[in-house]
């Protein structure tokens, strides 16, 4: 083959240039990928239930610490429990962001009263509270109770202070209002099993 | 639930009627999907719009709001006409075969016994023929003229096919496609389940609505068989515990009942309660009531209850009337009330006819809202413009409001729609200074109780001697109180067989209800409850999920109320020799000795079934009511009367009575129901999936899925209106007025009604004046002030409006 | 995690092999549209689970919200009211990545390793290493990725490669109420599919089937769809979806081909000049100009 | 640099300028733009700061360059418009390349192939801007189909590649050329230089013919 001095050189050229295509590419040094950390690798797990609708969706709440003295739990993760029977790890679009519902910015944080015709909350303390509760509850009550009808049957009963009680509180807590209220004579009771 | 909800999954048919389970119950409605996936089975949707169930469902029947009973009814006589029922069912378990007493007619749309005045019946004729041995008279045959199965008969004869689709504007062969898909089941191997909720229970006739579906079901042999049932898919977490525990008006835990002002004496009292077997052999359980009554009476009166003071029959406030929520605030509207509380519940924007609502709650002297949110009610008087225009100086109204925990951060049990009890444990500390409702309750109370020791004043017997004895009164323990309402015995408890044999010593916990005693050694705060925390624990924590039987009643988790029984009337499960209608679906059966299988048996365990004691134990007849005495307020056979604002004006059955005649309705009320004419559309109110009530428009997740308020009208309605999709919408009705986006949808389609088109129109509740979603107005502007004749539950399902383009 | 990283069948913008030998399950969710009731339960689980916050927006007349794919919004439900020969259908479709065994925004994507396909099929963003030119977009068949306008990087469905490395569904899956989405090998989905589209025809849908695109080499997210032959008819769902050509030529052989031209170019020039030498004033040109 | 009878002046200061701020901005575009054509490239981004500093960068650069290219078009824009004379000198270039200039028509101040060279940088300045825009991300991507973006990226590939083409090709002749960068940097030629390469305009400059 003849090889003349500027063939040599397009020979050289094509060389180069084909072994450049060859090493074309980033190098791989950096890691090469991770997934994200998975958060819940040693948080603290609570039982729960759904506090919506009935069904009752078994939860389980993560929070932050593994409940040592120093650390305060905050829940920061909430998903099915898959041992229950009914949901069985599922949740339903408001289960699903139920901590939000927890850190709502609409938490009601302190006991807070509005005076007549005021147009503003002004926080007190529980002490103060339970004692402005019990005082107008016991002035309505003193001024109102009904130990007699008409017909002169004993009816025991307080018809101007009314009590509406909740849908998603405990048994417990539903049991100890029921306890409470019946016993102070109210009649005008309901919670929210119809609306 | 008569069922639960995973044996949603054991049904061949499903019904989701008067609700939308897949909106409002989506992980309950896995169940259905289950059933179509692994059980083959149907899925029909009856609703005014085509919902997210029905974008799921086989078939979807469209109906117009408010005429369930006519659709129903048109079931019932579809059923009885072509004769597909369960006759065997029907023969042995249900009153079929009762005879009615002579003078109970219907005529002209009213039952016997009618006050127009008065607006309610008296129903004394709405009885049985007793026999000289007091017991009613039966006739087996089911052909005697005077036995309900030929009444109700005759009763729904006139709900044809025809007259069903001029009501309800049904199409004719849709009704009878479902119809046909209902009577698949009336065969002893196929189970149809009914699946409802507040779109039954919301309109005037909601009670006698799922009164139908019970009809409906009996007839078909589907009540306490596995996959059937009529089934209230309750709506809040714990709306059924509070509800069994008794928080309403007429009520104490365990569905006993208060006395009414005429009842004076105890016994009295006690005997109209044991209600004695109308046949012979019958269980009758409610003859257990004084136990329970008294076992309640110990638990919160201690020592104080004794058999001399009729364990305080007389410390229990007595009733002149129900005060139900819509009662109250008539009342409080009128003045009448000083002090309000509201716990966990947000009434100004629950109750219809919200400008009623601030008007009542403007003339309180003091409100009380305990609640974990800033909810609109305890922010009544704030004024937030165009949504809530109130001026602030006016309100002379003192307002407390009081933090109290969510669920995440406090110890407990709630009960499902299913009857299950489930405990759930503490996961942060809550917020501030936030406190239990327990806590809050307490603080209340002990601090009540301090003055009246220290300042004396009315009958304060009940409130010195309640019992207290919590480890911190100022904060009984979720645990103490669970131990409490299930119950305990006060001396040592004796086998009834063999007295010589403790079976419970003095101060343990009672196994069940059935060791109650009414001789005042036992103590139980709510007798259907019993059996949650016993000796060997907190049955409520477990969390054993195993299912040997494969019907999904998994009877080592949590605990259900009664007796921890999974299936309501299974005894009905079976025929009258205690041999399963379905062998595959065997709930419970008779093993020769006793009563056996996967579920708890709802009947005396040793009962042999050659007794003939009937699998509806809390009935006097021991058998299913087709005809309901005189239970109902409104008649003991389901009629349809019209919403009280409907768009046809009239009730093509029987134009002069055309809403529910026994329905209270306040003076004021009546004038502020519109007219077709004025409202021409018929508008109805719904919650979304992504929302919950009003309390997740203070969640930001939630608010993301669905921030802004709209209603939801059908394409044809839009197309006259000359509204589009995304347009805004004022919508009024003669209460009030709303602003919203317009959904302009083909899910809304018209209905051809009486001769008449009706349009209807969504409107989706959760926007209100507070909260991290778009502000919006409380759809309960709109919505009238009337309920159902039984529960007096408001009619937010069927109302007129009128809309146009904002 | 460390060993995760090395599972890896392709990183973008690098042309040597990944380490690779390991061969670990390949993963697919299913999404069966049939089951799916809209409740949106899944655009709430990854949210949370993903701790991003889309913005609180306005109702657009629909039920879809947020109205679109965002860079906090990595799924979204979208609902079609269609008129079918069997009356009204509501179609909805949960819209998100595909996690394409050949993705677009892979081969589109300029930045070495920000986008990696792991070797159970997930395709991943590597936001550390995303520069935020949005060729990605650019390049999905799927119009997936968004570009976030707080950091400019590009975020999607990561079919939540955190939970899948230790071994759970993603948090959609777990939380679907009904069941419409499940997860499992690959083999698994389609075996789960075939039992699905049996119960659809059944019922009717004669049409039903498995949605697993073979124009991008199959999916590792599919839908079990009554309609299987009509796809658009599911908001737009592309019925034969591939890298688009232009894609290809642009991402494809051109680039090295042009980039060998270059240097070809510029090994002429020097080889001209070798060859040539300078072009220069001639001497006779000069000389007249020196006197 | 004082006027010296010996030499002609080829590029006033101003066009002087101009070109090298092209010059720049093309070479900051080159090298930027290439950390997106191919992995090979993506080096570079150190140069500018990473790869995300690269990806907001680029486009910039292209606006300046844009600005300035303008200012380049309409100076040259009269001088480069190509004459039949010039398309004679084209059709000799190749004997040009192999250093035979015999039989070359005299070239003005500009020959054949700088005008080409001109118009083709051009026909690619509006290609790459046009689609330039639409692949901006951060401000226009979105205003366009996905279809049109993908064409855009194509555009703007090619025409990169071609224009850094023309560019190597530029240099590579000015270098070729002995004299001709001096021409570019200080704006003064040879009367030597200028009959050799420019006959033309040496004539037009001088008024002479020898």
């Amino acid at each position: 083959m003849n090889v003349t001095r500027r063939r040599f050189l397009k020979i050289c050229a094509t060389g180069l240039g084909s072994s450049s295509v060859v090493a074309l590419g980033f190098p791989v040094t950096k890691a090469q990928a991770e997934v994200r950390a998975f958060k819940l690798a040693r948080s603290s797990e609570t039982r729960n239930t759904c506090p919506y609708c009935s069904v009752s969706c078994g939860l389980i709440m993560h929070s932050l610490g593994d409940r040592a003295k120093n650390a305060e739990s905050s829940i920061f993760h909430i998903e099915g429990d898959p041992d229950h029977p009914v949901n069985r790890g599922t949740l339903c679009p408001k289960g699903a962001g139920l901590v939000d519902f927890i850190h709502s910015p609409n938490r009601l944080k302190y006991p807070e009263y509005r005076a007549a015709g005021s147009d503003r909350w002004q926080r007190i303390s529980w002490d103060e509270a339970f004692a402005r509760v019990a005082r107008w509850m016991k002035d309505d009550r003193d001024r109102n109770f009904l130990a007699k009808n008409a017909a002169g049957a004993t009816v025991n009963r307080w018809l101007t202070t009314g009590f509406l009680a909740a849908s998603a509180s405990s048994n417990e807590a539903g049991y100890l209002t029921h306890k409470v209220i019946r016993n102070l004579g109210v009649l005008a009771f309901d919670n929210q099993a119809r609306v | 639930m008569t069922n639960h909800w995973v044996d949603i999954k054991n049904a061949n048919v499903i019904i989701v009627m008067g609700g939308n389970a897949a909106e409002a119950h989506p992980c309950g409605f896995k169940w259905v999907t289950e059933a179509k996936a692994h059980n083959q089975a149907t899925l029909v949707v009856i609703d005014p719009r085509f919902t997210r169930s029905a974008s799921v469902a086989d078939l979807y029947a469209p109906v117009r709001t408010g005429t369930d009973i006519a659709f129903l009814g048109g079931v019932i006589n579809y059923l009885l006409s072509k004769d597909r029922i369960q006759h065997e069912y029907v023969k042995s378990y249900t009153n079929a075969s009762f005879l009615v007493a002579e003078g109970f007619t219907f005529e002209d749309g009213l039952f016997s016994g009618y006050d127009a005045g008065g607006r309610k019946y008296d129903r004394s004729t709405w009885a049985y023929q007793m026999g000289p041995d007091g017991y009613a008279l039966v006739d087996e045959t089911l052909q005697h003229p005077r036995c309900v199965f030929q009444l109700m008969k005759q009763h729904f004869s006139r709900y044809t096919p025809e007259a069903v689709s001029n009501i309800c504007g049904t199409p004719r062969e849709t009704f009878l496609k479902v119809c046909e898909i209902i009577a698949t089941t009336s065969v002893p191997d196929r189970t149809l389940t009914f699946l409802y909720a507040l779109g039954w229970t919301q309109h005037s006739t909601g009670s006698q609505i799922i009164r139908t579906a019970a009809m409906v079901q009996l007839l078909l042999g589907n009540i306490g068989m596995a996959g059937g049932g009529v089934n209230a898919l309750r709506g809040h977490s714990n709306i059924q515990g509070l509800t069994d525990l008794g928080l309403l008006s007429d009520l104490l835990p365990g569905y006993l009942t208060l006395p009414r002002e005429q009842e004076t004496d105890f016994k009295a009292y006690l005997d109209k309660r044991s209600i004695k077997p109308l046949r012979p052999g019958q269980m009758s359980y409610w003859q257990n009531y004084p136990k329970f009554h008294v076992s309640l009476m110990k638990s919160w009166y201690g020592a104080a209850a004794t058999k001399e003071n009729n364990f305080c029959f007389d410390w229990l406030p007595k009733l002149d009337k129900v005060y139900d929520i819509l009662q109250v605030f008539e009342l409080m509207a009128q003045g009448q009330l000083n002090g309000y509380f509201c716990q966990g519940f947000n009434p100004l924007a629950a109750v219809p006819n919200k400008a009623k609502l601030v008007k009542a709650l403007s003339k309180l002297k003091y409100l009380v809202v305990i609640d974990p949110l800033a909810t609109e009610t305890s922010c009544f008087w704030e004024n937030h413009g165009e949504y809530h225009d109130v001026d602030s100086a006016k309100i002379s109204t003192e307002v407390l409001r009081l933090p109290s925990t969510c669920f995440a951060e406090e110890n407990g049990s709630l009960t499902n729609s299913g009857r299950w009890l489930q405990w759930h444990y503490q996961g942060a500390r809550p917020p501030g200074e936030a406190k239990a409702d327990t806590e809050i309750m307490a603080g209340i109370f002990l601090k009540i109780r301090e003055l009246y020791r220290k300042e004396g004043g009315p009958f304060p017997d009940a409130i010195a001697n309640l019992t207290w004895n919590y480890q911190i009164p100022a904060a009984p323990s979720p645990e103490e109180l669970a131990m409490e309402y299930n119950g305990k015995a006060l001396e040592d408890l004796t086998d009834p067989k063999d007295p010589t044999k403790v079976i419970l010593k003095k101060g343990q916990q009672l196994d069940g209800f059935g060791q109650l005693k009414d001789d005042g050694s036992t103590a139980c705060g709510c007798w259907i409850y019993s059996g949650a925390w016993t000796e060997k624990g907190n049955l409520m924590a477990r969390r054993d999920n195993s299912d040997p039987s494969g019907l999904g009643n998994t009877l080592n988790w949590g605990f259900a109320w009664p007796a921890n029984r999974r299936v309501l009337y299974n005894r009905a499960s079976c025929d009258t020799t205690g041999k399963p209608w379905d062998p595959k679906r065997k709930l419970v059966y008779w093993d020769g000795a006793k009563w056996a299988g996967a579920d708890v048996p709802d009947l005396k365990p040793d009962a042999a079934p050659a007794d003939g004691m009937g699998p509806f134990i809390m009935q006097a007849e021991g058998v299913g009511r087709l005809f309901a005495l005189d239970k109902m307020a409104e008649g003991p056979f389901p009629e349809h009367y019209e919403p009280f604002e409907t768009p046809i004006d009239t009730n093509p059955l029987h134009p002069k009575v055309i809403s529910n005649p026994a329905a209270r309705v306040f003076r004021g009320d009546a004038d502020e129901f519109g007219k077709g004419q004025q409202y021409p559309y018929a508008a109805t109110t719904y919650r979304l999936t992504e929302h919950f009530h009003y309390w997740t428009k203070h969640t930001r997740l939630s608010s993301i899925m669905q921030p802004e308020q709209f209603v939801e009208i059908g394409e044809e309605l839009a197309r006259e209106k000359g509204i589009r999709g995304g347009d805004k919408v004022r919508v009024w009705s003669h209460r009030g007025s709303i602003k919203a986006v317009a959904v302009v949808t083909k899910r809304i389609r018209p209905l051809k009604v009486n001769g008449k088109t009706v349009h209807h129109v969504g409107i989706p509740i959760h926007w209100g004046f507070k909260g991290v979603a778009r502000k919006g107005y409380l759809a309960n502007v709109l919505t009238p002030f009337v309920g159902d004749a039984n529960t007096q539950t408001p009619e937010f399902k069927s109302f007129l409006v009128n809309l146009e383009k904002a | 995690m460390s060993l995760q990283s090395l599972d890896i069948t392709r990183r973008s913008a690098t042309t040597t092999a990944s380490p690779g030998q390991r061969q670990t399950t390949e993963v697919a969710k299913l999404i069966d549209v049939t089951k799916c009731i809209g409740c949106k339960a899944c655009q709430v689980a990854c949210m949370e689970w993903n701790d991003t916050r889309d913005d609180i927006g306005e109702n657009h007349g629909v039920y879809d919200n947020p109205a679109d794919l965002t860079a906090n919004s990595w799924t979204v439900m979208r609902y079609a009211e269609v008129e079918t020969d069997r009356g009204l259908e509501w179609l909805i479709r949960k819209d998100g990545c595909m996690h394409c065994a050949e993705p677009g925004c892979l081969k589109a994507c300029p930045a070495p390793g920000a986008i990696v396909q792991y070797r159970n099929g997930i395709v991943d963003f590597q936001e550390g290493n995303c520069i935020g030119c949005g060729y990605c977009i650019t390049g999905c068949p799927f119009n997936i990725p968004r570009l976030s306008k707080k950091d400019s990087k590009v975020y999607k469905c990561t079919l939540c490669s955190d939970r899948v490395a230790v071994g759970l569904e993603p948090a959609c899956v777990k939380t679907c109420p009904t069941g419409a989405i499940v997860f499992g090998s690959k083999e698994d989905m389609i075996r789960h599919a075939e039992e699905r589209i049996v119960d659809l025809k059944q019922r009717g849908y004669a049409k039903a089937g498995l949605y697993d695109p073979q124009g991008v080499g199959g999916t590792h997210v599919m839908y079990v769809l009554h309609h299987a032959d009509r796809p658009e008819m599911y908001c737009g769902l592309p019925k034969d979806p591939a890298i688009g050509p232009l894609v290809g030529v642009w991402k494809g052989a051109a680039k090295p081909v042009a980039s060998l031209a270059l240097g070809m170019i510029a090994v002429g020039a020097f080889a001209h000049y070798v060859a040539n030498g300078p072009n220069e004033v001639d001497e006779e040109n000069e000389k007249e100009h020196k006197e | 640099m004082k006027p010296d009878p010996d030499k002609l002046l080829r590029f006033t200061t101003a066009e002087r300028i101009n070109h090298w701020l092209v010059a720049l901005f093309f070479f900051l575009l080159a090298g930027s733009g290439l950390v997106f054509f191919h992995p090979f490239y993506y080096p570079f981004n150190q140069l500018f700061g990473g790869g995300t500093w690269t990806r907001i960068l680029h486009p910039f650069f292209g606006v300046a360059i844009l600005f300035f290219f303008t200012g380049m078009f309409f100076r040259f824009r009269k001088s480069s418009v190509l004459t039949p004379t010039d398309w004679e000198w084209l059709r000799h270039a190749k004997e040009l390349a192999r250093g035979d200039h015999r039989n070359l028509p005299e070239a003005g101040k500009l020959n054949g192939g700088q005008k080409l060279m001109f118009w083709s940088l051009v026909c690619c300045m509006v290609l790459l801007v046009l689609s330039g825009i639409v692949i901006w991300r951060a401000y226009f991507s979105f205003l366009f189909p996905v279809t049109v973006v993908r064409l855009a990226a194509v555009i703007h590939a090619a025409a990169g590649v071609v224009m850094i083409a023309l560019i190597m090709g530029h240099i590579y002749l000015a270098i070729w050329t002995k004299e001709s960068i001096g021409a570019m940097l200080h704006g003064w030629v040879r009367r030597a230089w200028a009959k050799q390469h420019h006959p033309a305009w040496f004539r037009e400059m001088t008024g002479r013919d020898e």
